[in-house]
């Protein structure tokens, strides 16, 4: 069987063989570097695509369906526009934060990939805190809003990222407490640690309550870190026009475009990692032919799969809620989501200790 | 009540009222003068309670402009009509906006569409019209627009 | 007491946003229901009602003949002047004098598709056509000209 | 209140706060058309609204004043296009009260019959514009869904979607459409089961009630200080519905309700038009059957002359109360003409309600007032 | 990979970044338009100025954040040995976070969490 692991590590090998040890490295991390750029800008056109097609099918309508088969090249079509296109720098903006936003929005979703485990063992970085890691990246995220936000010298920009601000820091909170519940259970920050722990089971489904509740928890609050609706506050387009992005155009509207949906897709593998497995397939204690079936898909595709499904929730709540106003939205963060996560947190202790998980 | 009700009962309160014949409602002759009183006898009267402004509106007769209000009760369901004559040269009258707010945006348009200024209104300035359009009133009969008026 | 209802608010809350949910879900899992008119695909299939107003049209038969007389009821009818009759004499076989019209110009820039002008015409010389893909780079090619080349009255038309 | 002077900077209140003044629209996407709002902010709260109105002003009373009584009706479907056809049904009777025809009483029926269609298809484009200033997009399109269904209907009998241009003095332009009273039949069929979607989608919604409830609300009395009218004002408990108190056509002998509610709030209004659909589902109900055979037109003359003097009439559009006041001079023109525009009483409470609220309040706010710009600029 | 990959990755991204930007300047001619200049406000130039002293209410929420914030690193650790250190972690965080809650409480009921 195929893996990533043992191709990545064929070319190990076979690198290692032919010249020293630095080059190797040096030579590998080219490649590697490509690669998470080519799986940047892949997932970058697939995404966008899979949004349009998921509201047109809820919105009763076709989507994209003209350019190649399905519409399938609509997004590139879409990209091509988006490179032809003038950047704007308005004339009062701070020209240095203006240019450096989106680039440091694409910078730090691309260090959000480091711990994320694609397939079984394929890990650029296993660091052994992980979960902590891709906590504090995250965080991150809100720095490039509130720079957009501010240089662009415009007010929507400006509330839109004082919106965000006051969002995603709050959110931030939620998000590290569901991770808790896992991390306690496991006991151990590291992602392949917790993918391992989960061989004989997802935590979704060993867990009881209260993993359910982090779940539920975390994916409201990554819904509320990457700016998606029913929490897109910073870019409410009916109250703020674009919000942050307001004075953005051509490519560096792109790269934010970009940038949010990679940062939909890390934060919901770490989800799928975390609770649903991630590349582990599905197991059913005994069922020998079963669990061999589910043995022969591929860890990344497992992965992927997951990833997807949770993606895919996501773009569900898009095209289904209305906006939350700001107080409401901070008051459910503050008032319902971290209370419950502080006690979820107490309770998956107590069952961490006494074991009562399977 | 109906119409000659609503007449014989304004004219017991406001004996000097004057009415003008062969509309659908009874239709109350004002002055500048004492207009404001009667507008607030109008309003205010239990018997009368005219709340509701629905429709106010000027018509420029050449000669002279003519307010028109048009009131009804929601309590009691009548309506009146009052009407203002004024000067075409330099129009003034009282506003009316502290008994019906909706006035406000009325007074504001009728100012611009006709040029009535609107004593102790709280924010008379232009509203539909764009700025620099003060001097030239619209619905006048004597505007004459060569540019985006189409005569047919 | 508190707990109870705070966490019967959230339980009602979730409830009512998963409705929501299970709708639009419904509609994802069902591709029939999509309504979406593939527009000039369909164009061969596109039927539109007889009533439809799409453009002012003057009817000619084989013999390129109309119907007008050129008594301008359809240019007075007109709230936005779109209809323009311009008209001429003829000399009919008696030797009389008669009013007919050289062209009858028509401004679709200008109009609203009111059909008072067919409401208004004596003799039924216009009608209201289907068409309705009237786009043009230049409005200038929105002034037609209704009567065709070379056309004259129909015989017993008054 | 402040003047124009001082929301012209950003100000400093005694708090030590700075006050922002920022534009929203006239090309904003929560404006539905070009309404320009300067809105002064403190923070996220809104401190003032203040409309600037003109962008779509297009005189129609001065254009009126050269146009015929038979040519002026067609230029009222473009004010509240989403109710054109109760426009041109307001003017029709004003002209005709003028000239004293008497309509025939299946144009009477016709004409409620269209006038109910209307409304259901403007409340719909409503609902679904709403939805989506909140920020749930999916609503707009089921509702266009069902609108696109009256828009054929209406295609069907009219020749036209949105202004339909159906309306002459003495009746109607033309019979209806022989499919006419099946695909009415068909539409209500359908219609019923849709509607319960609604609920699910957005009404029970508990976000969507957050967003609604307690937000905006206009007491009774202020709803009549300013004219408010229509489904505005109904949601403050006030009795207003023309079709009620003022029966015109053949509105007296139908059974329905007027639709009250009483918080006042942008939830009442919500509750108020979502029930008015069905409302006006009844009406037609009661009517598609029973259509009286006859003619669809009474005989006019075909130059028109209104008698000397004023005529008013009024009715109740998906907006409120739209009013027509015909100055006659005898001649075949109006020497006056004045349209009482719902929208425009509708608007002017918005900077009342908008007060001490955030931003994204004002949009329930104006997505409840449901304004429809070139029926306030007219 | 280890470490060093978080070097490639950035390097990786400023590329991805730079690349895109430079195309695209490459790709198109930019005309000269002075309004293209004005932020964006509807179409109506920008009155007042746009960097003000910002309604703190914005900020106490940034505050609020940074203690729980703290309190969550200490959280995290504690997570990873709750399972061997057993009850005696449950109780002393149960006590950890009843002292937080009663901030939370106080800072609740002094209104720091009411959006003005």
């Amino acid at each position: 069987m195929w893996s990533f692991q043992q191709a990545a590590q064929q070319i190990h090998e076979w690198l290692s063989e032919r010249m020293s040890a630095g080059w190797a490295l040096a030579l590998e991390m080219v490649l590697a570097g490509l690669m998470a750029i080519g799986l940047f800008a892949m997932l970058g056109l697939i995404l966008v695509l899979m949004e349009r097609k998921v509201s047109a099918r809820m919105q009763v309508r076709l989507g994209p369906n003209r350019v190649g088969p399905k519409g399938m090249l609509q997004t590139a079509a879409d990209t091509l526009k988006l490179l032809l296109k003038e950047g704007l720098t308005p004339d009062g903006a701070d020209k240095w934060l203006f240019h450096a936003a989106p680039i440091m929005a694409i910078v730090v979703s691309m260090l959000l990939l480091a711990p994320i485990a694609f397939a079984m063992d394929f890990q650029l970085w296993d660091v052994n805190i992980g979960v902590l890691y891709v906590s504090a990246m995250s965080s991150l995220m809100v720095i490039s809003i509130l720079m957009a936000g501010w240089a662009s010298n415009s007010k929507y920009s400006l509330l839109g990222a004082m919106r965000s601000g006051a969002q995603i820091v709050s959110y931030e909170l939620s998000a590290g407490l569901s991770v808790l519940t896992v991390v306690t259970l496991t006991g151990s920050l590291q992602i392949s640690e917790i993918i391992r722990s989960q061989a004989d089971g997802w935590w979704i489904f060993k867990g009881h309550v209260p993993v359910w509740i982090a779940f539920v928890i975390f994916i409201i609050a990554i819904t509320a870190e990457t700016n998606r609706a029913p929490f897109d506050l910073a870019e409410a387009e009916s109250e703020l026009t674009a919000g942050f992005h307001t004075e953005y155009s051509g490519i560096k509207f792109a790269l934010f475009f970009l940038a949010e949906y990679i940062n939909v897709f890390v934060l919901c593998g770490i989800g799928a990692t975390l609770f649903l497995g991630g590349p582990m397939p599905f197991h059913i204690g005994s069922w020998e032919g079963l669990n061999r079936i589910m043995d022969w898909i591929p860890s990344s595709v497992w992965f992927f799969g997951k990833t997807f499904l949770l993606i895919f929730v996501i773009m569900w709540f898009r095209w289904t809620f209305p906006r939350l106003r700001i107080d409401q939205l901070l008051n459910l963060e503050w008032k319902y989501l971290l209370p419950l996560g502080m006690v979820n947190v107490l309770l998956a202790a107590l069952i961490a200790i006494k074991g009562w998980h399977f | 009540m109906n119409r000659e009700e609503l007449k014989a009962a304004i004219t017991g309160k406001w004996p000097s009222a004057v009415w003008e014949e062969g509309n659908e409602w009874a239709t109350l002759l004002g002055e500048p003068e004492p207009f404001p009183h009667m507008m607030t006898l109008l309003r205010q009267d239990p018997d009368l309670q005219m709340d509701y402004l629905f429709c106010m509106t000027c018509v420029d007769w050449k000669t002279h402009l003519t307010m028109v209000y048009h009131l009804r009760s929601m309590a009691h369901r009548h309506e009146l009509t009052v009407k203002v004559k004024l000067d075409r040269t330099n129009p003034q009258i009282e506003t009316v906006s502290h008994l019906w707010r909706t006035a406000e945006f009325h007074e504001r348009e009728v100012y611009e569409m006709f040029g009535v200024r609107f004593l102790n209104h709280p924010d008379l300035r232009l509203l539909i019209l764009p700025e620099g359009w003060e001097g030239k009133f619209p619905l006048r009969k004597d505007f004459e627009d060569p540019v985006n008026m189409i005569r047919l | 007491m508190g707990v109870i209802r705070y966490l019967r608010d959230i339980w009602r809350g979730a409830v009512s946003l998963a409705r929501g949910m299970r709708r639009t879900l419904y509609y994802f899992l069902r591709p029939k229901e999509i309504i979406t008119q593939q527009y000039p695909d369909n164009r061969l299939t596109l039927n539109l009602p007889e009533r439809f107003k799409g453009e002012v049209v003057m009817p000619h038969n084989e013999n390129n003949e109309h119907r007008c007389t050129g008594c301008q009821a359809c240019e007075l009818a007109c709230p936005n002047g779109s209809l323009k009759v311009i008209y001429k004499y003829e000399i009919t076989a008696e030797g009389k004098k008669k009013k007919a019209i050289d062209k009858l110009v028509y401004h679709l820039e200008l109009c609203t598709m009111c059909n008072l002008c067919i409401e208004a015409c004596p003799s039924d010389a216009i009608k209201m056509a289907q068409t309705f893909e009237h786009s043009v780079f230049d409005r200038s090619q929105l002034i037609k000209i209704l009567n065709k080349p070379g056309s004259k009255i129909m015989e017993g038309v008054e | 209140m402040y003047h124009e002077t001082e929301i012209l900077e950003t100000r400093t209140d005694a708090e030590g706060h700075e006050w922002m003044t920022i534009n929203v629209g006239p090309q904003h996407p929560a404006t539905h058309g070009v309404l320009h709002l300067v809105i002064t902010l403190d923070g996220e709260t809104i401190v003032k609204v203040d409309p600037h109105l003109g962008y779509i002003h297009r005189s129609i009373e001065k254009m009126c004043e050269s146009l015929s009584y038979r040519q002026f009706i067609y230029v009222t479907s473009r004010m509240d296009y989403l109710s054109a056809h109760i426009n041109n049904h307001g003017c029709a009777l004003c002209v005709e009260k003028g000239l004293q025809v008497e309509v025939p009483p299946r144009a009477q029926v016709i004409r409620v019959l269209m006038d109910e269609l209307t409304r259901i298809a403007s409340h719909e484009l409503w609902w679904g514009a709403m939805a989506m200033d909140l920020g749930a997009f999916t609503p707009f399109f089921y509702a266009f869904r069902e609108r696109e269904m009256i828009n054929d209907i209406m295609e069907e009998t009219c020749g036209a979607r949105l202004t339909m241009n159906y309306m002459v003095p003495g009746g109607v332009m033309h019979d209806i459409h022989p499919n006419f009273q099946r695909r009415v039949k068909e539409f209500l069929k359908d219609y019923k089961r849709k509607i319960s979607e609604y609920d699910e989608v957005v009404t029970e919604n508990i976000i969507f009630q957050n967003r609604m409830k307690g937000i905006g609300i206009l007491s009774p009395e202020d709803a009549i200080s300013y004219g408010c009218s229509g489904p505005v004002a109904r949601g403050s408990g006030v009795h207003c519905d023309v079709r009620k108190h003022y029966p015109y056509e053949i509105y007296s002998s139908l059974q329905f309700d007027e639709v009250l509610e009483s918080g006042g709030d942008c939830f009442a209004r919500y509750l108020v038009r979502m029930r008015e659909m069905k409302e006006s589902v009844r009406i037609i109900e009661q009517l598609i059957d029973n259509i009286p055979e006859g003619d669809f037109q009474a005989k006019t003359k075909a130059v028109l002359k209104l008698p000397k003097g004023e005529f008013y009439s009024k009715v109740e559009t998906a907006r409120g109360e739209f009013g027509v006041y015909i100055v006659s001079d005898g001649g075949t023109t109006p020497y006056r003409i004045k349209f009482r525009s719902p929208g425009f009483s509708n608007l002017s409470v918005l900077d009342k309600l908008a007060r001490g609220n955030k931003i994204g309040d004002l949009v329930a706010i104006m997505g409840t007032l449901d304004l429809v710009i070139p029926d306030i600029d007219r | 990979m280890g470490a060093a990959s978080l070097i490639m990755l950035m390097l990786a991204g400023f590329t991805f970044a730079g690349m895109a930007i430079f195309i695209s300047s490459l790709l198109n001619k930019g005309s000269v338009n002075r309004q293209k200049g004005e932020p964006y406000e509807c179409g109506i130039p920008t009155k007042g100025k746009t960097w003000i002293q910002f309604n703190v209410g914005y900020y106490l929420f940034a505050l609020i954040f940074l203690i729980f914030d703290v309190e969550l690193i200490f959280l995290f650790p504690w997570a990873v040995a709750a399972k061997q250190t057993g009850w005696l972690a449950l109780w002393e965080m149960v006590i950890f976070l009843l002292i937080l809650f009663l901030g939370f409480l106080y800072a609740h009921k002094k209104g720091a969490l009411k959006w003005m």
